[in-house]
């Protein structure tokens, strides 16, 4: 059961290596944006896994702040990026 | 090899990067988030020192210890950035009057 | 090992398929919108059965609760930051 | 348990490798992206070490609102190619050597500290259990931060205090440029989810008392509903704030160091509680935190005293 779990989170976390190669590459800061969006979603799953490999229910506070941040970043990359796209014009 | 000394080494190898990139980069804002990495290596070592085993209850003084340099790096850092937008706002003037 | 857990396990494996799908489509689609199809079939589908999964196992109703919780602000935040993301890209000619 | 250990191998490598290319990233966005990510990956670790406290607090401030900084100061300096290695001075080859060697030697006395430490080290632990029913609250690690070491605290909040002042002093208000497009999609999305982040932060104060949480992710996840607030335009701040802004500022360090002023006045110990209202004094100290720590928060990164200029909605 706990070895199924386990194997379960392993392979999160290499698809979380994978996510990664998409950061590194790019090309745009949209794609470097959407892979660490992926990635954060990902960080979530594999805590409600862990929340029961590890027997702590508490990790799904964790998971909760996670999400609700989720979209900061994102907001902040597109709110501070338009006034650029003005100065540009 | 225990868990502990694992991310103890991991925190480690992360001092040793971000000391590097510290000392040799010139760009102010890599500076800052080479220091802030510097400062996550050091608290892995804090927290990798506090864990007792899966079983047991972590040691939870130096995870406060960690919790408070969280807050004051999160400070010194906005500090930095606001100090680094202010330098450039001066250079951009400078280079605006000659 | 009960019926029910083997069917949580079985519901967490299909929603890591989704992730790995995800993961590959990230990687091997060509531009910042087919990229962006990928992503939202790991954030809705992907995360709602590893939740589905989680909730089997634990069978706590405040558990079931959070993860539904969890999973619905996901779901909020990555529509919204799709949407951004895509219109940004869109704008700044990102898209190519 | 191989199964854990390769876990454990994996996401240490990770973190170690993100940390290396944030820093060695050609691009400065790349780096703060990258950046972000090992906030992410370093909470993990830290749960991994039953650390779920400190996670939290990562989990709220590393990849949120360390993130919305850096990306805030990345774009004020565009054009000037901040963060990337073009604006990098390459160092000497003798240089470059030099510090390579310095920094293998002191990592090296390090991981040698490490090995020949006794084990188990000397901890306070023990202590902390023994006296935690006396503390007011059940969570070791808030009975830590807010009694046994509220000094630290204190100071720590003295720290915060003493930046929001610096940043005032410095910088351009935000204000002054103009309002964003984000589109209807996200003002729906901000009256959904902000109150309820509001809400969530009430829950994270109210668990600190028993479970990972507290003053001061509670304060992170209040501060970053201030900076969506303050990037959609949706809350412009004029120079009429600036004295509510002070105030809140000044709440956290008031209030605490009131506290403590207090208990001297009730013939304790400064910040002693009396033990049999403490888990009173604790809530009641942790909600004047909260409210402060979110405020300074949402006006670092604001980044300077607001000036009063009004926001120009659509200007040419």
């Amino acid at each position: 059961m706990s070895e199924v779990l386990l194997l379960l989170m392993v392979v999160l976390l290499l698809t979380l290596l994978g996510g990664l190669v998409r950061v590194v590459r790019g090309p745009s800061e949209a794609d470097r944006m959407l892979a660490a969006q992926l990635l954060g979603t990902t960080t979530v799953a594999l805590l409600m896994l862990m929340s029961v490999a590890m027997a702590m229910p508490r990790l799904l506070d964790i998971a909760l702040v996670f999400a609700i941040l989720a979209a900061i970043a994102v907001v902040c990359f597109v709110a501070t990026g338009e006034v650029r796209d003005h100065d540009a014009t | 090899m225990s868990t502990a000394l694992l991310y103890s080494f991991g925190g480690i190898l992360l001092i040793g990067v971000a000391l590097h990139r510290l000392v040799l980069t010139t760009d102010l804002l890599r500076r800052v988030v080479a220091l802030n990495v510097f400062a996550a290596g050091i608290a892995s070592l804090l927290i990798a020192a506090a864990y007792r085993g899966p079983e047991a209850a972590a040691d939870p003084v130096p995870h406060a210890f960690v919790l408070t340099g969280i807050v004051v790096l999160v400070s010194t850092t906005a500090a930095a950035l606001a100090l680094i937008r202010r330098l450039d706002d001066l250079e951009r003037s400078v280079d605006h009057d000659t | 090992m009960t019926p029910l857990e083997i069917l949580a396990i079985g519901i967490l494996f299909a929603g890591l398929g989704f992730f790995v799908a995800g993961t590959v489509g990230m990687l091997r689609f060509p531009d910042v919108f087919s990229r962006l199809h990928a992503l939202t079939k790991a954030d809705n589908l992907g995360l709602a059965l590893i939740a589905l999964g989680t909730a089997l196992l634990t069978a706590d109703t405040s558990v079931t609760l959070k993860l539904m919780l969890i999973w619905f602000f996901v779901v909020l935040a990555s529509a919204t930051s799709g949407h951004l993301i895509a219109r940004h890209a869109l704008r700044s000619g990102q898209g190519s | 348990m191989l199964l854990w250990l390769v876990f454990d191998l994996v996401l240490i490598g990770a973190i170690v490798w993100l940390a290396w290319a944030a820093l060695a990233a050609r691009d400065g966005f790349e780096m703060i992206v990258l950046f972000m990510v090992l906030g992410l990956f370093v909470a993990l670790a830290w749960v991994r070490l039953q650390a779920p406290d400190v996670a939290l607090a990562e989990a709220a401030v590393g990849s949120g609102i360390t993130g919305a900084l850096l990306l805030k100061t990345w774009r004020h300096r565009r054009g000037r190619a901040a963060g990337d290695a073009a604006a990098d001075a390459r160092p000497s080859r003798a240089l470059g050597f030099g510090v390579m060697g310095l920094v293998t030697v002191l990592t090296g006395m390090l991981a040698a500290v490490l090995v020949l430490i006794p084990r188990p080290a000397p901890s306070l632990a023990e202590t902390v259990f023994a006296n935690l029913a006396v503390s007011g609250v059940d969570n070791p690690v808030t009975a830590v931060l807010l009694n046994f070491r509220a000094y630290d605290t204190l100071l720590e909040v003295v720290v915060l205090f003493a930046v929001v002042v610096v940043v005032w002093l410095l910088g351009d208000a935000e204000a002054d440029r103009r309002a964003p497009r984000l589109g209807s999609i996200f003002f729906g999305f901000a009256r959904l989810v902000l109150p309820v982040m509001v809400l969530i932060a009430g829950y994270l104060l109210w668990l600190g008392g028993f479970a990972p949480g507290g003053a001061f992710q509670a304060g992170a996840v209040l501060g970053a509903v201030g900076i969506v607030l303050l990037l959609g335009r949706l809350y412009t701040p004029t120079a009429a704030d600036r004295l509510p802004a002070r105030l809140v500022f000044g709440l956290g360090t008031v209030g605490f160091a009131g506290a403590g002023l207090a208990t001297l006045a009730l013939g304790n110990a400064f910040l002693g509680y009396p033990p049999e209202a403490a888990k009173t004094w604790i809530l009641v100290i942790e909600a004047m935190l909260t409210v402060s720590i979110a405020a300074t928060l949402a006006g670092l990164f604001f980044g300077a005293a607001p000036s009063g200029r009004p926001t120009r909605e659509s200007d040419r």
